[in-house]
């Protein structure tokens, strides 16, 4: 099929006008052949002797193709045009809601280590800026890399972790040693502690255990976070930062809960607004948050949001921790483990579920007066649990 | 900028400046350029007796004769097209459009034959022609007389394409733009010819390949060119007062893009708002976003901005002109966006 | 300034003797056969794009092509192989370009419709219709104001009478007294669209009046004819005569290009102006005067066919430009002197 | 289901609770939590999949019985309920 432009590319034999045997000159009309534009005369390229009409009358066929043999060439069959394959469209993948960082800042955080997630709050609409990536390098010289040392938000529901290598073990120890050693060497620490009944907590706990499912019962530690995290609502001067030589309070009372990981290592993430969630939703949160921090799916915001923390070091734990706080929060509360002990109430001795409770903080911020008012409202809040 | 003015003030020997409007200044160098070489010749529709629509070319008909500042008849698409011929045959036209909008009528002389005889050929013909072109709004001139056509023309390979923004840009443009063996076209905006500005004595040929950085600043990079200059730098001042330190890029050339400078800027402030008096689809701005995109997107900390003038037929009613071009204010607004968290 | 009356041609006159006269007919053979060879090869997809063959016209661009010298300038058509050939581009250098080989006359960035070459001063090879026009008056200008006694010779067809930039031209040319030849190919179609169907003065000619240009009618079938109209419009406008047109009627015997299936005109009308084939009618005229025989022809046509073989050889085996180059004079990067 | 269905169930929740738990090394004499590290929320997941699997509830009086991994095997065992099946819990 000659090819008659450049935009021609397939041509239409309409009819011959040889047949084989039949003798030929260079020039003569041997066929005509049907494009888009009309019908033409194709003009014999030699001439000869046609052997073969290869293609038939009103086949199309494509520019290029044999259409007739001369001389005693065997007329071997032409493999037929391809046919054009059709290949459907995949269906677009529908979209996620996501992370939003600025180009500089996804480089820059990925040069300095610096876990995006852990800036990123499901709230927020801006993107995460350069400036907020190096203020968080900053911040994570020395300090707690722990946001990026833990699991991520992810799309899907993350399978149970694998046991962790040695060197993922050793990095969120280093990355605890770092953060630790940070807080040691600049938030000058006070400490200060008291022992706290818990037996109308226990008991208040226990009848309202009985009546539900297992599904449905609290743990000590809902009441403790719960009252602690009233407490700091209380005393709005623990519930905040240290931040450019200055205090800056907190916005709501976002309590940080210290767990630890199977593998080793800790993550603080924060309940948002615990002071005005009820115990049992408390204890929602922090079931949610436990199950969350040991099989992945941590929100970067909930790594960042505390404003205080508190570590509760549960029923198998030492009976009083001194602890180490978080820059650049203010206030660390621990509870101890819970223990059986004489207590005097009301001129009366008896075995009560004691608690010690402590409070380290910062000198910068506050001093032991502030705390120790801040301890009290914790005894008498816990005093009440049917309040809380 | 602190340290460069005070370097200014410590030169014992400030070099003389005088002062001279953009006009006055594009006059000079056409004067200077042809006095320089007798091969020179301006022609165009009324440069001559009238002394050109917006008298750049006044006077110099007395100077120089009518052999070498020809009045054409209306026809741009053929004394257009004679300017090329002109300038395979030898001499060195410099070719004036009346308006944007007319250099419509010889569109078809520059991109099918000024941009492509040089390649067409195989390398053989090259077209030092000069066309010097009115662009712009801002004079209450309507939707056939006030548009900006540089995007378009800097879409062409083969064409260089220049927007002198300031008096020392006008003066030193031509030169280089004559010396060069490329058909090369020179936008001036019609609000800037009556501006006036510090010229050094002498005026020397300026840079026609480089971008030129008008205000140093830290915080988001504003790039322009032409008639928006002043307006950008405007917006630079105003938001200064609001302590955002905005760095101006003057494109000056805008084929080829100067990508260097502009890089080089925005990679320091990690921002871009481009500031184009012309339709945002498919605008020069596109471009330079379209760039900032390929070979920046890593060193942004914001989407790049775009203002834009507004996609309308330019109006004749002052207060909607005015509505249809960028404003300093949109400029800020559109910093503050790049800037906002 | 004299207007000679439109319509009337010089009396044709005998050539300037046998040498001359067989010179005209084999340049008219040697674009004859090169057309001829084009079509073969792009059927065979040899040679791509848009291709036009001048089959029919080699009258024209074999008697205007006598009466230039090399100084002067000559812009042409996208039907421009034959113009080339005779100004004197190589056939290699024009079947390389056709080719798309570096060794074609345009490095392979032009193709069949813009050939060029600087030596020559063929100055394409342009595709727009009417585009080159402005370029040969510009080119004109250029003489004049360089003091050079200089024609540019400007072909174009009847289609660009149509646009505006002849109209421009013309009537700048005149003004400014310039020293253009405007040579307009009427070959009766403006692609598909015929003359009168086009033009409510179809008298190309008549149209140079309203510009003061002086024009002259030639046929274009008869190389003589052509050859001498041109000499004498030349050298007017190399006397300082400013622009003049000739009117060369004369028409295509192919299609348009090479993807036309002629739907507007009839095999009829075809037949009747091959009847008056340039080529074939100086051959018979040649043998009438006794300057041609069967041996002269044959020697002739096998030194077209010789020329013509070893160009297309050549073309073949040419080398393609390395992509690498593809970017090349975009932009002449040397400053001009 | 017998002692050994239950203890198998036990041992795969309390796996996948604590990965680290190794059947084999666990004594189920001794006292779970001296074994593996699991906290009161730990535990508490652990009885939530316990009644999940085997239909138990475990009243919070009864924390005490389940010290030991024998101990739970006993009491889940011995309180399974009949009817089938017992991924349908009742929730009463």
């Amino acid at each position: 099929m000659p090819s008659l432009g450049a935009d021609m590319e397939f041509g239409t034999l309409v009819r011959w006008h040889a047949a084989p045997g039949a003798r030929v000159e260079r020039g003569a009309i041997i066929a005509e052949v049907e494009t888009e534009k009309g019908v033409f005369a194709v003009e014999s390229p030699v001439s000869g002797t046609v052997s073969a009409l290869v293609v038939a009358e009103g086949t199309k066929v494509p520019v290029g193709t044999v259409l007739a043999r001369f001389g005693e060439e065997p007329a071997a069959a032409e493999p037929a045009a391809r046919p054009i394959a059709q290949v459907p469209l995949a269906p677009a993948p529908p979209l996620v809601p996501r992370l939003r960082a600025s180009p500089v800042a996804r480089r820059r955080a990925a040069e300095l280590g610096v876990d995006l997630t852990a800036l990123w709050d499901a709230g927020r609409t801006h993107p995460i800026t350069l400036a907020e990536v190096e203020r968080a390098a900053g911040a994570l010289a020395a300090a707690p890399p722990l946001p990026s040392s833990v699991p991520v938000a992810r799309e899907q529901p993350a399978a149970p972790p694998a046991p962790p290598s040695d060197e993922a073990r050793a990095a969120m120890r280093r990355a605890v040693a770092a953060a630790v050693s940070r807080s040691n060497r600049e938030i000058p620490h006070y400490y200060l502690s008291t022992s706290i009944s818990l037996r109308r907590a226990m008991q208040w706990l226990q009848e309202r255990n009985a009546a539900l499912p297992i599904e449905q019962r609290m743990l000590p530690a809902a009441l403790l976070l719960t009252a602690t995290a009233r407490a700091l609502g209380e005393h709005p001067e623990l519930n905040g930062f240290w931040v450019d030589d200055g205090f800056r309070p907190g916005e709501g009372v976002h309590l940080g809960v210290v767990i630890a990981l199977r593998a080793g290592g800790l993550v603080a993430p924060a309940i948002r607004d615990a002071n005005r969630k009820s115990p049992a939703e408390t204890m929602r949160a922090m079931s949610d948050l436990v199950r969350r921090s040991r099989e992945g799916g941590l929100l970067g915001s909930e790594m960042t949001a505390a404003t205080a923390t508190v570590t509760n070091l549960g029923d198998e734990g030492a009976e009083s921790v001194l602890g180490v706080i978080y820059p650049p929060q203010v206030a660390l509360v621990g509870f101890g483990r819970v223990t059986e002990r004489p207590w005097a109430e009301d001129g009366m001795l008896g075995v009560h579920p004691v608690v010690t409770a402590s409070l380290a903080g910062d000198h910068r911020a506050t001093d032991g007066r502030a705390g120790g008012r801040f301890l009290a409202t914790l005894d008498r809040l816990l005093q009440a649990p049917e309040a809380l | 900028m602190t340290a460069i003015r005070t370097a200014a003030l410590g030169t014992a020997q400030a070099p003389a400046t005088r002062r001279i409007t953009y006009r006055e200044a594009m006059r000079e160098a056409i004067r200077e350029a042809m006095r320089a070489d007798p091969r020179v010749f301006l022609m165009g529709e009324d440069v001559g007796r009238y002394g050109g629509c917006y008298a750049v070319s006044k006077g110099l008909l007395d100077e120089f004769g009518p052999e070498r500042v020809r009045d054409t008849p209306l026809s741009e698409a053929t004394f257009v097209g004679a300017g090329i011929g002109a300038a395979l045959g030898g001499v060195r036209p410099i070719v004036e459009v009346m308006t944007v909008n007319f250099s419509l009528l010889a569109l078809d002389q520059i991109v099918n034959n000024a941009a492509t005889l040089l390649h067409m050929s195989g390398g053989q013909f090259n077209v030092p022609l000069v066309i010097r072109m009115a662009t712009g709004a801002g004079r209450q001139l309507a939707a056939q007389h006030s548009h900006g056509f540089e995007g378009l023309f800097a879409h062409v390979p083969g064409l260089k394409v220049l927007a002198p923004a300031t008096v020392e840009d006008a003066r030193g443009m031509l030169a280089p733009a004559l010396a060069d063996p490329n058909p090369v076209i020179i936008f001036e905006h019609v609000m800037l010819y009556g501006m006036e500005g510090e010229l050094p004595d002498g005026g020397d040929a300026v840079s026609i390949d480089r971008a030129a950085v008008r205000r140093p600043g830290r915080d988001v990079t504003l790039v322009t060119f032409g008639g928006t200059l002043p307006r950008t730098l405007t917006a630079a001042d105003a938001l200064a007062a609001d302590g955002v330190d905005a760095e101006v890029v003057d494109l000056r050339a805008l084929r080829p893009l100067d990508m260097d400078t502009i890089l080089t800027s925005v990679r320091r402030t990690r921002r871009a708002v481009i500031v184009d008096e012309e339709w945002r689809s498919g605008s020069l701005a596109a471009e330079i976003s379209a760039r900032l995109m390929e070979q920046a997107f890593y060193d942004l900390d914001a989407p790049v901005q775009r203002v834009c003038g507004a996609e309308v037929p330019m109006p004749y009613a002052r207060h909607l002109e005015q509505a249809a071009i960028p404003q300093p204010a949109q400029i800020v607004d559109a910093v503050r966006a790049t800037m906002a968290p | 300034m004299t207007i000679a009356p439109a319509a009337v041609a010089p009396a044709p006159g005998a050539a300037d003797g046998p040498d001359h006269a067989l010179a005209l007919l084999r340049d008219m053979l040697r674009i004859r056969r090169m057309e001829e060879r084009c079509a073969e090869l792009y059927q065979a997809e040899k040679i791509r794009g848009f291709l036009h063959l001048y089959i029919g016209e080699e009258a024209v661009a074999v008697g205007m092509m006598q009466a230039l010298t090399p100084d002067d300038a000559i812009v042409a058509t996208y039907r421009e192989h034959g113009h080339a050939l005779v100004r004197g581009v190589s056939a290699r250098a024009i079947m390389a370009e056709m080719f798309g080989r570096s060794a074609g006359c345009s490095g392979g960035r032009g193709g069949s419709m813009h050939l060029f070459d600087a030596t020559t001063r063929f100055y394409g090879g342009s595709a727009i219709v009417g585009g080159g026009i402005p370029l040969a008056v510009g080119l004109a200008l250029a003489d004049d104001m360089q003091g050079r006694a200089r024609v540019t010779a400007c072909f174009f067809g009847d289609g660009a009478v149509a646009e505006g930039v002849f109209h421009e031209s013309m009537n700048l040319a005149a003004l400014w007294h310039l020293p253009v030849l405007f040579a307009c190919e009427n070959n009766r179609y403006a692609m598909g669209t015929a003359l009168e169907r086009a033009q409510s003065e179809p008298d190309i000619a008549a149209k140079a009046a309203a510009y003061r240009v002086p024009a002259w009618t030639v046929d274009g079938m008869d190389v003589e004819a052509v050859e001498q109209a041109a000499r004498a419009a030349v050298e007017s406008v190399r006397q300082g005569g400013g622009p003049h047109l000739l009117e060369l009627r004369t028409y295509r015997f192919r299609a348009h290009s090479m993807f036309d299936p002629e739907l507007y005109r009839t095999r009829e009308e075809v037949e009747a102006w091959k009847a008056r084939c340039p080529i074939a009618a100086y051959e018979a005229r040649l043998r009438e005067r006794g300057t041609l025989d069967d041996a002269r022809l044959q020697a002739l046509e096998a030194e077209v066919f010789a020329e013509l073989d070893d160009a297309v050889a050549f073309a073949e085996s040419a080398p393609v430009e390395d992509p690498s180059t593809l970017t090349h004079d975009v932009y002449r990067e040397e400053r001009a002197p | 289901m017998t002692a050994a269905d239950v203890r198998a169930v036990l041992l795969r929740e309390l796996h996948r609770i604590a990965p680290e738990v190794r059947p084999e090394t666990l004594d189920p004499r001794l006292p779970l939590r001296d074994q593996v590290d699991i906290d009161s929320m730990d535990f508490l997941n652990f009885l939530i999949a316990a009644r999940r699997e085997l239909g138990v509830d475990v009243p919070e009086a009864d924390y005490g019985r389940l010290r030991t991994l024998d101990a739970c095997v006993e009491y889940f065992t011995s309180r399974r309920p009949h009817a089938e099946p017992a991924a349908q819990p009742d929730r009463k």
